[in-house]
């Protein structure tokens, strides 16, 4: 496929993650924005653009709220967006401020993620009943766990998997996120302890979930000509892709998520790359629960169907194994603030590519990276391939 | 377009609901030090850019046009001019409003912004743009620490 | 370079209320006839679908959930913009300048009747700290920005009402319009005050309505129409997000958006490049005031050329002949595209009573409303030189 | 960069402190209200629930039979074709157990929702429902479940005029 100009990531930013936090969402997207700006060595007049993303209104309690943080988002006086696909949005705007700049129409872009879901109080989880359908969901009084909980089990069912299986996901991130210097909920946890953990919506438990959050993460992006004057390691983002399925999530078999399968082929296309196994070296999937780290692997091509349990138990997902999944600790040890915890993702396979990761490096030299977010009623997937 | 439609009025239906969650906003690093201030000593504090030699009110954490991050913190004029103002005849649900409100932009002294707040001890008729007006704030046992702490601005000499 | 074309488009019409339709089945309509215009199949022509939205205006957190099937994008690639549709032609744009996209479709829709608590909703959008607690109708933003439009530039009430004569009279000729009205200027005037010196007739009313647009590359479109209306270049941005320092008597925004638009598509001098505009009017006053961002007269001369009937369908620069917001109605999120339509119509020669003869460029331009200060520009034309 | 960044920014608060006011907020309650227009399926979709039965759209394309029904077909991209009656038994696709209710607050006695996959609609075609007149440790995938319809006098045109489904005599 060919792409008129190759855009690079030459800087990343990124806030505590914490359930509450006193800055309001523009004074986060400022602290995140300002930090991936002096991490790329450019200033705010170097910049000819913004992209933001962000996740429901009902979180932050603002009425198109990409308009209430696009100062924070070192917008003033540039062209600039919102783009919106639910969970999925924080890989997402990372793709959208790549054709900003792939393009040909600005050789700079700020790509922006905030949330700040402490303002819905006094829990977020209110601002979650609204996503169902009026008529046929929302007289039942439907809670968003119970949606993943329903998926959790067909995808268990299906393949016959134990909840031991996955709860070694939810072990193995926290445990990742002990280095991660934003994390929220780092632990030293058992699988014991997940399976004691109170029930919540059978088979999810207490620590098979990501926590609410507030926060903020930014990237700098540059076309090429611009990253090779201001850096010597770039990070290329050299595929893109993104899928949509069905509203009628009550009509689809919800064992596998076609949607990520079908937006990580179109990035996968887009890189060139044949063979996600072979060639990826480092994975940052989307992980509110852990069951989805796995269900998300096998999306994304990385192992077949049912078998990402297994590569789990064999340890080829830990940081130092044949495909480290999360290193970061993904969202299930760093918190979820939605956007924003999907470009963490994104920033953490930049520094993983940069080398720059500190104590989360996984050791491997890694050189091709993928991150990836899922929204919406489980059906949207977003998804990023990088290159060093 | 869908092969059937509704030809029955009668069978017109409209479901009904909501998107009502309760909201509490922090004010934020900035927006804390400046409640206090009006809470307890009435004052308005302004955070300055000294790259682009503005002060900011609402005071900000950093600077929109140089995003360099904003520590300075002055205090300015509780005086300011009427840079635009309206007459608003409805209220927010679009009954009409027994007496109507004047709402301005009231642009402080010396400084960049001011309030978008209502005009009080005057009658429309007697205002005008560029006239000065002054804050108004509530006795201190009242003020909590938030923008109706100024109960609103009067036109002064 | 890539050149970017609109190749197809469905409308459903604007009306106060559609209530024998839900929000699916608005724009099932809309995304049939487009895709119908186009000559593609949604199901295999499509490279992405783009909808523009926002949560509070549909009643719906994550409203992107709800919008593929009716789109025929399941399993296919869709996004949502939270902009208005211009922004969603915009994003098209850039896409397809990337090289790894030919066609991709736009849809915005409102479903404005479907909101019982409208202003509400609006003043939602205000800073929570230092705006939305002094309460109120929102409008009152338009209220002051409106006073000090007419302060700066000297401009009357009188010219305002004469957009609001002009365009509700446009929306007579126009069968998608929802608005029109045979009135007079005393008529406006004489309308019940809602925000000095804004009264009830200088306000668009909501409607409901869809639109959907096609936008290919070069290659492609013409293999599709021969009469593809070219995307000559796109702009948008922002001002301020803060009342306190936005610049109210300008439009800094559409004078951004406009700028950045015309040295994309190489326009010196508007006023004698472009032949038809479709602006923002969703208040009277913005048509004068964005007429001046957009650099077709100089500051405080929009409303004497509109008194002079310069800007009437048969003038020499014909502003919103659809009837604009004042006549077709304000579709919220849709208005770019319903603006962005009859550009098209005109430029293909396709509208009917209304249309214009010999016009070769039309721009389009929305502003994103209250409170924001953001706006898009798009220019086209029917010749690709 | 990472690795060169030593401090990052955030300033936490605790919640207790958010719920006892000792850290100034500014509180709001939105008011946003809406009368959705249901349209043409949904509008007979719910009628239908008045009359105990489910009502799902054909599409004479691919054959599918689809509930809830929608005036298109999302996979052939063309209007439905016909209305058709589905059974109000069906088999359990997924289900959970929930000690959550919408409002995230602890219920003291689980319930059981689940995706019922509907006879006489196409394989795969289900709806969100409740459970009921069934213990948590009986409720097995592929179980054959039954609506439990309100008296008819009680039904309102709404989901919630089926009760719970429970499972069927077989």
């Amino acid at each position: 496929m060919f792409v008129k100009k190759r855009v690079a990531v030459v800087g990343a930013g990124l806030t505590l993650f914490r359930r509450n936090l006193k800055q309001t969402g523009r004074e986060l997207a400022y602290e995140a924005t300002k930090m991936a700006l002096d991490s790329s060595g450019l200033t705010l007049k170097d910049i000819e653009c913004a992209t933001l993303g962000t996740a429901p209104d009902a979180f932050d309690g603002i009425h198109m709220k990409g308009e209430n943080l696009l100062d924070g988002a070192g917008a003033w006086r540039k062209p600039y967006s919102r783009v919106f696909v639910g969970g999925g949005t924080g890989v997402f705007v990372a793709n959208s401020g790549w054709w900003h700049v792939a393009s040909g129409l600005f050789d700079t872009c700020l790509v922006v993620a905030e949330e700040k879901m402490s303002s819905c109080f006094p829990h977020p989880q209110y601002a979650f009943t609204t996503i169902f359908d009026p008529m046929v969901e929302r007289p039942l009084g439907m809670n968003l766990v119970w949606i993943f909980a329903l998926e959790m089990h067909r995808y268990m069912h299906a393949h016959g998997i134990k909840k031991e299986q996955i709860a070694l996901v939810s072990v193995k991130n926290k445990r990742n996120a002990m280095d991660h210097p934003c994390a929220q909920l780092p632990a030293k946890i058992t699988v014991e302890d997940v399976l004691n953990s109170e029930v919540m919506v059978w088979p999810v438990q207490r620590l098979d979930i990501s926590p609410t959050s507030d926060g903020a993460a930014a990237l700098v992006l540059a076309s090429e000509d611009v990253a090779k004057k201001i850096t010597d390691n770039p990070v290329w983002i050299d595929g893109v892709g993104w899928c949509i399925d069905s509203t009628y999530w009550t009509n689809r078999d919800l064992y596998f998520p076609k949607y990520v399968e079908c937006a990580a082929r179109m990035a996968y296309k887009m890189a060139g790359i044949k063979n996600p196994p072979k060639e990826i070296d480092v994975a940052e999937p989307y992980d509110p629960f852990d069951y989805k780290e796995l269900h998300h692997m096998e999306g994304l091509l990385l192992c077949k169907k049912g078998e990402a349990p297994k590569l789990t138990e064999e340890g080829v997902t830990q940081r130092d194994g044949d495909l480290p999944i999360n290193p970061s600790g993904g969202l299930l040890g760093v918190g979820n603030p939605i956007a924003a915890a999907g470009l963490m993702k994104v920033c953490e396979i930049f520094w993983q590519l940069r080398g720059e990761a500190g104590k989360r490096q996984v050791p491997s030299d890694p050189r091709t990276g993928v991150a990836q977010a899922w929204g919406d009623l489980m059906q949207y997937g977003s998804v990023i391939v990088m290159r060093s | 377009m869908s092969l059937e439609k509704i030809g029955d009025p009668r069978e017109i239906r409209h479901w009904m609901g909501h998107m009502e969650c309760d909201y509490s906003y922090t004010y934020g690093v900035v927006g804390e030090k400046f409640f206090k201030e009006i809470k307890e000593n009435a004052k308005i504090m302004g955070t300055k850019c000294k790259n682009c030699d503005l002060i900011y009110v609402p005071p900000r954490l950093f600077c929109e046009r140089c995003f360099e991050r904003l520590t300075e913190w002055v205090e300015v004029s509780k005086r300011g001019k009427v840079h635009t103002y309206t007459v608003a005849y409805i209220d927010v649900d679009g009954s009409k409003l027994k007496k109507p409100i004047i709402w301005a932009m009231v642009e402080i002294d010396n400084v960049h912004g001011g309030f978008v707040h209502k005009l009080g001890e005057v009658e429309p008729k007697d205002v005008e743009i560029g006239i000065p007006v002054e804050a108004i704030f509530k006795e201190k046992k009242e003020r909590v620490g938030s923008m109706l702490d100024i109960k609103y601005f009067k036109p002064v000499k | 370079m890539r050149e970017v074309a609109v190749v197809g488009m469905g409308c459903t019409g604007f009306r106060s209320i559609t209530p024998e339709v839900s929000y699916k089945e608005l724009m099932f309509e809309a995304a049939t006839r487009a895709y119908e215009d186009a000559g593609v199949d949604p199901r295999q022509d499509i490279d992405s679908f783009i909808c523009c939205s926002e949560d509070y205006w549909e009643g719906f957190s994550i409203f992107d959930e709800f919008v593929p099937d009716q789109l025929g994008a399941v399993l296919r690639h869709l996004f949502t913009v939270s902009a208005d549709g211009l922004y969603g032609v915009a994003t098209a744009y850039m896409l397809i300048r990337t090289g790894a996209f030919d066609t991709i479709a736009i849809e915005a829709h409102s479903k404005a009747s479907d909101i019982l608590t409208f202003a509400n909703i609006v003043a939602f959008a205000l800073d929570p700290i230092f705006n939305r607690p002094l309460g109120g109708h929102p409008f009152y933003v338009a209220g002051l920005e409106m006073n000090r439009y007419l302060h700066e530039t000297k401009a009357t009430k009188e010219m305002c009402a004469h957009v609001v004569v002009k365009n509700k009279k446009n929306a007579l000729a126009n069968p998608y319009a929802g608005c029109g009205a045979n009135i007079t200027v005393d008529d406006v005037l004489a309308s019940e005050p809602l925000f000095y010196p804004l009264t009830r007739l200088d306000v668009s009313p909501l409607v409901d309505g869809c639109v959907v647009m096609v936008l290919a590359s070069d290659n492609v479109a013409r293999k599709l129409t021969d009469t593809p209306v070219w995307i000559k270049g796109v702009g948008w941005n922002s001002d301020t997000p803060w009342l306190e320092t936005r610049d109210w008597g300008r439009a800094i925004y559409t004078e951004l958006a406009a700028k950045m638009a015309y040295k994309i598509a190489g326009i010196k001098n508007p006023r004698k490049e472009i032949c038809l505009a479709e602006i923002d009017d969703r208040f009277s006053y913005k048509e004068l005031q964005n007429l001046e961002a957009l650099g077709f007269c100089g500051r405080g001369e929009a409303g004497k050329l509109t008194e002079e009937g310069v800007t009437g369908r048969d003038g020499d620069l014909p502003v919103n002949p659809s009837g604009g917001m004042l006549g077709v109605g304000c579709s919220l999120e849709t208005s770019g595209l319903q603006k962005l339509l009859e550009v098209v119509l005109q430029l293909r020669g396709e509208a009917g009573k209304r249309q214009i003869p010999n016009v070769e460029t039309g721009l389009a331009q929305v502003w994103r409303g209250i409170p924001t200060a953001s706006g898009a520009v798009a220019v086209l034309s029917n010749n690709l030189r | 960069m990472s690795v060169k960044i030593k401090k990052y920014a955030g300033e936490e608060i605790k919640t207790e402190d958010l719920k006892e006011g000792r850290v100034p907020v500014e509180r709001w309650k939105l008011k946003a209200r809406y009368a959705w227009s249901v349209g043409a399926a949904m509008s007979r979709f719910l009628e239908e629930m008045k009359n105990g039965r489910i009502v799902a759209r054909k599409c004479h394309k691919c054959g599918r039979i689809v509930v809830p029904p929608r005036m298109f077909c999302e996979l052939c991209f063309r209007p439905t074709d016909e209305w058709v009656y589905v059974k109000d038994t069906g088999v359990i696709n997924t289900y959970s157990i929930s000690y959550l209710a919408a409002d995230a607050s602890r219920l003291k006695e689980p319930i059981i929702i689940a995706v019922i996959e509907l006879d006489g609609a196409s394989k795969g075609i289900g709806i969100f429902h409740h459970l009921g007149e069934m213990k948590k440790e009986d409720v097995k995938f592929g179980m054959k479940v039954k609506a439990v319809w309100k008296p008819p006098e009680e039904r309102t045109g709404a989901i919630t005029d089926i009760k719970y489904f429970k499972p069927a005599e077989v």
